[in-house]
């Protein structure tokens, strides 16, 4: 069943196309690969997809929790909707604890108000018993429990990137983007980064696009592969066939 | 938990200091201490700094003649210069240090109604006389409902005397018809003086053809002088200090402004010649205290003696400064003992006290009844015109 | 008499414009390469008027002796103050950078204060005082106006000179680019701050004479108040662009004036930040700066 | 359930023993008037301190117009007191109101702001406050508003202190309060996160100035006397200079740096000449030697063993 469908997207800067005529459509439960050389739009695509920018033409349709489409996108309500993001530039927040970076991911989980905050009543003591139990249960997995408190700044680079993902999972997402996941990591780091994805895709019953340079992880976890050069879908399919594919080639190699 | 024990701690740490620095200050100021304390709260930094500075130089050279002269009651002067940083809290905390810790028998200050009047209430539940020579607002002694505040006096013309004196002045013996007003509005000074003139001059027959008003450090005033200009007033009453009132003048008479300018006693001072120069100060009246002119010997000679000790000629804050010390210096000796309670008897029943800015009774009020001079410019030297008696 | 008092307002308008353009030119070029508010360029600006005040009173220097010396000890302030306040804060964040700048302005204002009284001084008159009628009108033009706009203008344009076609200029736009990228190709980040500091405080120095002969007046905390206007003016034309800061300035002269004229004095400044408030929400780069989108 | 726990309780003991021990001392005469003064004058800039800590600290909105949010609740506490006659706690409650309006209306606009951009907004918008103050002639413009009854005493002070470092404390240590923390640190990844920080920075500006606006009913009912230059700019600096000397980010910080900042100013009353350029000089070297502040954004150890104030951190 598709939950997400791309139509004709379009996303100019100032006269200049970042993204132009993009069709997609993704499945619930697969694992999506963007790739493309550098400046091929593939980070746009992302903050489009996550309202940090607004389509200049087109729509964006996700049928998660609810049907939204892109004229409703705002950065803070995509959660909500059941997406959840992380940043290529690794964006923790520094001087926080590893717990409360993943509190942070819960925050639409929690239901209490202001009052309540103020006086803590018994909903902030229900609310926040629960929301630790359930992030103790994440960091657990993601083996950070030991270092909850240590502030995220502190955390070894791979961490980090770890960390950031289970702050996305977090807000119970159906839907995770993956902006260079293993960027920055060495070979060892990357394959135990694959089998972490694959075993939260199926842990959390997800859907996943990532964006990746790095073609052994893509090829390993990725079931699609969407290629983007100069802001275009140049070329859509499963692996084998995106690599035999000479529009492909021809993007990587240079144009000669 | 941890807040109140911070709570506690940081209590704890502030009493001990704040007794410890009281315990050492009370030392020497028993009843049977060999000087008489007199606080003076002024304000010695902030954007009045230059006020307060002047004032307590006035003060300073009046206590160093007293104490020449073998003090009062056979006591020498202590003076206890505290800052107010030119900010009504601080001065109403100045005040309630200077009663509580200081144990001075009086206070003198500040030099703003403002502050003057944040200084007022420590000195009113302490049942200290606080004494202001500038501070010239009418509620400073006189609250709301019209009752006198027991311990404040001030030296000073009320602001709405300066202003009905020169409204009548201008409709009657200058016989002009046409103001505009241009004043400070960031000053409750220029404020009161403007009030009461923009009350009495119509109530004459005059009429006000604009009110502009300007900002205490602005330098420069072409575009509401122009405004004034386009209503071709025979008359500008403009309430203010000389730093901005001299270039006021000097800028309206660049622009061609040629009639006569009206002001009041914060004209009182040898920089406004230096700001406005000669050719500019010509037609220019304001209400003062005295005429620095005055060849009186105690005029002369506190002249001279200010200019041998500051270096410089003295304007009206240091002579109101000078004149208060003295004021008060005179009730302590008519109380005839270094008693707050007695001291504000004798201040509260002064009559015709005679200083450098002239004589002057307190009426009811706690207000001064003293006769108002207005001076004339004329090449940029004050000229006595008239004396009115109250 | 309707069109004089228009034609006069103007004047007034680009004359008062045209000091604060002056004082807003060092400003924003501070913050153009440091990206600090330098609120202490007021400051200056007043230590400037002070120096000059001395070099005339005291050794009856002429005007432009005075006002070359006063530049040069300005400059060298600058440099003092960057080497002994700012330089350690460099790397520290935004707040504790402007905390310093308060400091560095109060320290100023009050130790001159302290030395030399807050007494307001009187300028000795410097320049020619004559008024020049314009159009035959009654309107007039004070001939030390002229004086302060064609120093303006041709400092504006000497500085898109140095910036733009020197090698002083490039490293100072390099470094205000990216500081890091900066000295990796070679250029001594130090010295082209220093040179910056040089540069804007000898223009505050400039502003500072220039102004004291103008108004003959000085004291203290005379550069409180412009150093504000000035740095409205700053933002107004887009902070960091040299010609934004002219057109700043006498955006802001002209809007005063005319709302002086118009008969609102009383809410004048309130204007004045209402427009700052206003170009902040809505062309926070100001009316000559690019929009730059933030990069995610 | 919780409420009435050990530690609450202990709290609840703790914070009526100081002001017990506060009030034997004042009838005993050890504390006489001006210890009093300074007393108050240190809760209401510790109200201050931690309200704008708050904003700028916690939530990173850096403001430079803190003083203006007390203005106006110092006049509408003046208005309602002295004007209409109404007791102390109505002009409490409606300077604090008032001040939160003031607090949404200043919060939308700058919004879109940040950094320095944002202080001087703030800046702007405090000048301009100002400068209603002293053109609006029923408040008393320039001249002041005068003889408003002097109801703050100690115990108004030092539960409203109470109640304010109570409230502010408890809002951080919720899941709203560290949303705040994490806008400050990315905005960005905040909002990706589901925060909606439109909201948050429009609640934090609205709960600051609540706050400031009670600061500002206890200082004008306490002086007695209010003008409008006494909120100025130098004000709104001199309270954020108590929340970075104290350390952004930490509420005893601010209580702390609240008293330092209040002893230092009265141990400079003796110094006038000089006062203003050892405050600067002051300033300066915390800058340049501590510019996290005394306590960095860390809360007092010593009492918080569990460590770590900005999260829940299983104090449960």
């Amino acid at each position: 069943m598709d939950m997400l469908v791309v139509n004709n997207l379009y996303k100019s800067f100032g006269g200049v196309k970042a993204v132009s005529d993009i069709n997609m459509t993704i499945d619930e439960g697969e694992i999506v690969g963007i790739i493309g050389p550098n400046g091929a739009g593939k980070t746009t695509f992302f903050n489009l997809l996550t309202g940090i920018y607004n389509p200049s033409s087109g729509d964006i349709v996700y049928k998660l929790k609810e049907e939204v489409s892109a004229k409703s996108f705002k950065p803070f309500k995509m959660t909500k909707y059941g997406v959840a993001r992380t940043f290529q530039n690794i964006r923790l927040f520094k001087d926080m604890t590893v717990l409360e970076n993943v509190l942070i991911g819960y925050h639409n989980n929690f239901k209490y108000g202001i009052l309540s905050s103020i006086f803590h009543l018994s909903s902030y003591f229900k609310n926040e018993k629960k929301g630790n139990e359930e992030v103790t249960q994440l960091l657990k997995i993601f083996d950070l429990y030991d270092k909850k408190d240590t502030l995220s700044k502190n955390l070894p680079y791979g961490e980090q990137r770890k960390l950031e993902i289970a702050r996305a999972l977090a807000s119970k997402p159906k839907l995770l983007l993956l902006d260079e996941p293993a960027a920055g990591m060495n070979a060892n780091e990357t394959k135990e980064l694959t089998k972490l994805i694959n075993w939260i895709r199926k842990e959390f019953d997800l859907t996943i696009i990532l964006i990746e340079h790095d073609m052994s992880l893509v090829m390993d976890i990725c079931e699609k592969l969407f290629v983007f050069d100069y802001g275009r879908l140049i070329a859509q399919g499963n692996p084998e066939s995106i690599q035999k594919n000479p529009k492909v080639i021809k993007a990587y190699l240079g144009g000669e | 938990m941890k807040k109140t024990m911070t709570l506690f701690m940081a209590l704890a740490l502030m009493v001990s200091v704040l007794t410890g620095c009281g315990a050492k200050d009370t030392g020497g100021s028993g009843k049977e201490s060999d000087t008489i304390k007199i606080g003076l709260n002024y304000e010695l930094s902030g954007n009045v700094a230059t006020y307060g500075q002047s004032s307590v130089a006035g003060i300073e050279l009046a206590i160093d003649e007293v104490n020449k002269d073998g003090g009062v009651l056979g006591k020498q002067i202590e003076l206890i210069k505290v800052d107010n940083k030119s900010d009504s809290a601080e001065a109403a905390n100045v005040s309630t240090r200077l009663a509580t810790r200081d144990k001075v028998v009086a206070i003198l200050g500040p030099a703003t109604s403002g502050n003057t009047k944040g200084a007022t209430p420590p000195a009113m539940q302490n049942k200290v006389p606080l004494i202001s020579s500038s501070a010239t607002d009418d509620d400073v002694t006189v609250d709301s409902n019209g009752k006198v505040r027991e311990y404040i006096f001030k030296t000073c013309f009320n602001d709405s005397f300066q202003g009905v004196t020169m409204a009548n002045f201008a409709f009657n013996d200058l016989k002009l018809k046409n103001a505009a007003i241009l004043f400070d509005n960031t000053s409750d000074y220029a404020k009161g003086l403007m009030n009461s003139f923009k009350k009495t001059y119509p109530s004459l027959g005059g009429k006000i053809l604009v009110e502009e008003t300007y900002q205490a450090k602005e330098t420069d005033f072409k575009a509401v002088l122009t405004k004034i200009k386009s209503t071709n007033p025979e008359v500008i009453y403009i309430p203010g200090y000389y730093e901005e009132v001299g270039l006021i003048v000097k800028q309206a008479r660049e622009l061609g402004i040629e009639v006569p300018v009206l002001g009041g006693d914060g004209y009182d001072s040898p920089k406004l010649l230096e700001i406005a120069n000669k050719d500019s100060l010509h037609d220019v009246y304001y209400t003062n205290h005295y005429s620095p002119m005055d060849t009186a010997p105690e005029v002369v000679a506190f002249k001279e003696a200010f200019l041998a000790k500051n270096g410089k000629d003295a304007d009206a804050f240091n002579a109101l400064g000078y004149d208060l010390a003295k004021f008060l210096v005179d009730a302590i000796d008519r109380a005839g003992e270094a008693n707050s309670e007695k001291i504000k008897d004798a201040l509260a029943s002064t009559k015709d006290f005679k200083g450098v800015t002239g004589s002057l009774s307190i009426d009811e009020n706690h207000n001064p009844v003293k006769a108002v001079t207005i001076l004339e410019l004329v090449d940029g030297e004050p000229k006595f015109l008239k004396k009115l008696e109250p | 008499m309707i069109m004089e008092e228009i034609i006069q307002q103007i004047v007034n308008g680009v004359s008062l414009g045209s000091i604060y353009a002056l004082i807003a030119l060092g400003y924003t070029m501070v913050y153009g390469i440091i990206k600090l508010i330098n609120f202490a360029h007021g400051d200056i600006y007043m230590i400037g008027a002070y120096v000059g005040f001395a070099l005339t009173t005291f050794l009856k220097l002429g005007f432009f002796p005075a006002l070359i010396l006063s530049m040069v000890i300005c400059a060298i302030l600058g440099v003092i103050i960057e080497k002994v306040a700012y330089k350690p804060i460099r790397n520290s964040t935004r707040i504790a950078a402007l905390i310093t700048a308060i400091s560095v302005s109060l320290f100023l204002e009050y130790g001159m204060m302290y030395f030399f009284k807050p007494d307001t001084r009187t300028f000795p008159s410097l320049l020619p005082d004559k008024q020049i009628k314009i159009f035959n009108t009654d309107a007039v033009l004070d001939i030390k106006n002229v004086y302060i706009i064609v120093v303006t203008i041709s400092l504006m344009l000497l500085l898109q000179y140095v910036i733009h076609r020197t090698k002083v200029g490039k490293a100072m736009r390099a470094v205000s680019l990216d500081r890091d990228a900066a000295q990796l190709m070679g250029i001594d980040i130090n010295k082209t701050i220093s040179n910056t500091f040089a540069i804007g405080s000898a223009l505050a120095g400039a502003a500072g004479v220039l102004v004291g002969t103008y108004y003959n007046s000085i004291n203290p905390l005379m550069g409180v108040v412009p150093g504000l206007k000035a740095f409205v003016a700053a933002v107004i034309g887009g902070i960091g662009i040299i010609p934004g800061a002219v057109f700043g300035g006498f955006f802001l002269g002209i809007t005063e004036t005319t709302i002086s004229s118009l008969g609102g004095s009383l809410y004048k400044d309130a204007v004045a930040f209402a427009i700052l408030i206003l170009v902040l929400l809505l062309k926070p780069n100001g009316f000559l700066g690019k929009d730059v989108k933030e990069k995610v | 359930m919780k409420i009435l726990n050990k530690k609450n309780i202990l709290s609840i003991l703790a914070i009526l023993i100081v002001y017990a021990i506060v009030e034997l001392l004042t009838h005993l005469g050890v504390i006489d008037s001006y210890i009093q003064l300074n007393l108050i004058l240190i809760g209401i800039n510790i109200i201050l301190a931690v309200s704008l800590n708050l904003i700028t600290g916690f939530t990173g909105q850096f403001s430079l117009g803190h003083a203006a949010f007390m203005s106006i609740g110092a006049y509408t506490s003046g208005i309602v007191t002295a004007k209409l006659g109404l007791p102390f706690i109505v002009g409490i409650i409606a300077a604090a109101v008032v001040a939160s309006i003031a607090g949404i209306i200043i919060g939308i606009p700058t919004l879109r702001l940040r950094g320095d951009y944002l202080a001087i907004a703030t800046l702007g918008f405090g000048e301009i406050v100002k400068i209603i103050a002293i053109n609006n002639d029923y408040i008393g413009g320039a001249v002041g508003l005068n003889d408003i009854p002097q109801y703050t005493n100690w115990t108004w002070t030092y539960f409203l202190v109470v109640l304010t470092v109570f409230i502010i404390y408890n809002f951080i240590k919720s899941y709203h309060g560290r949303a705040c923390i994490a806008i400050r640190e990315d905005e960005i990844a905040a909002e990706a996160m589901g925060v909606n920080t439109t909201y948050y920075k429009i609640l934090v500006f609205t709960i600051g100035a609540f706050f400031a606006g009670i600061a500002g009913a206890l200082y004008a009912n306490y002086f007695s006397f209010i003008k409008p230059d006494s909120f100025g700019f130098m004000k709104s600096v001199d309270i954020l200079v108590i929340v970075v000397f104290g350390g952004l980010g930490s509420i005893s910080g601010s209580i702390i740096g609240a008293i330092a900042l209040s002893l230092i100013s009265v141990f400079l009353q003796n110094i006038p000449e000089l006062r203003m350029v050892i405050y600067a000089v002051i300033l300066f070297l915390i800058m340049v030697y501590r510019p996290q502040g005394i306590m960095g954004n860390v809360e007092l150890k010593l009492f918080n063993k569990k460590g770590g104030l900005n999260g829940y951190a299983g104090s449960k």
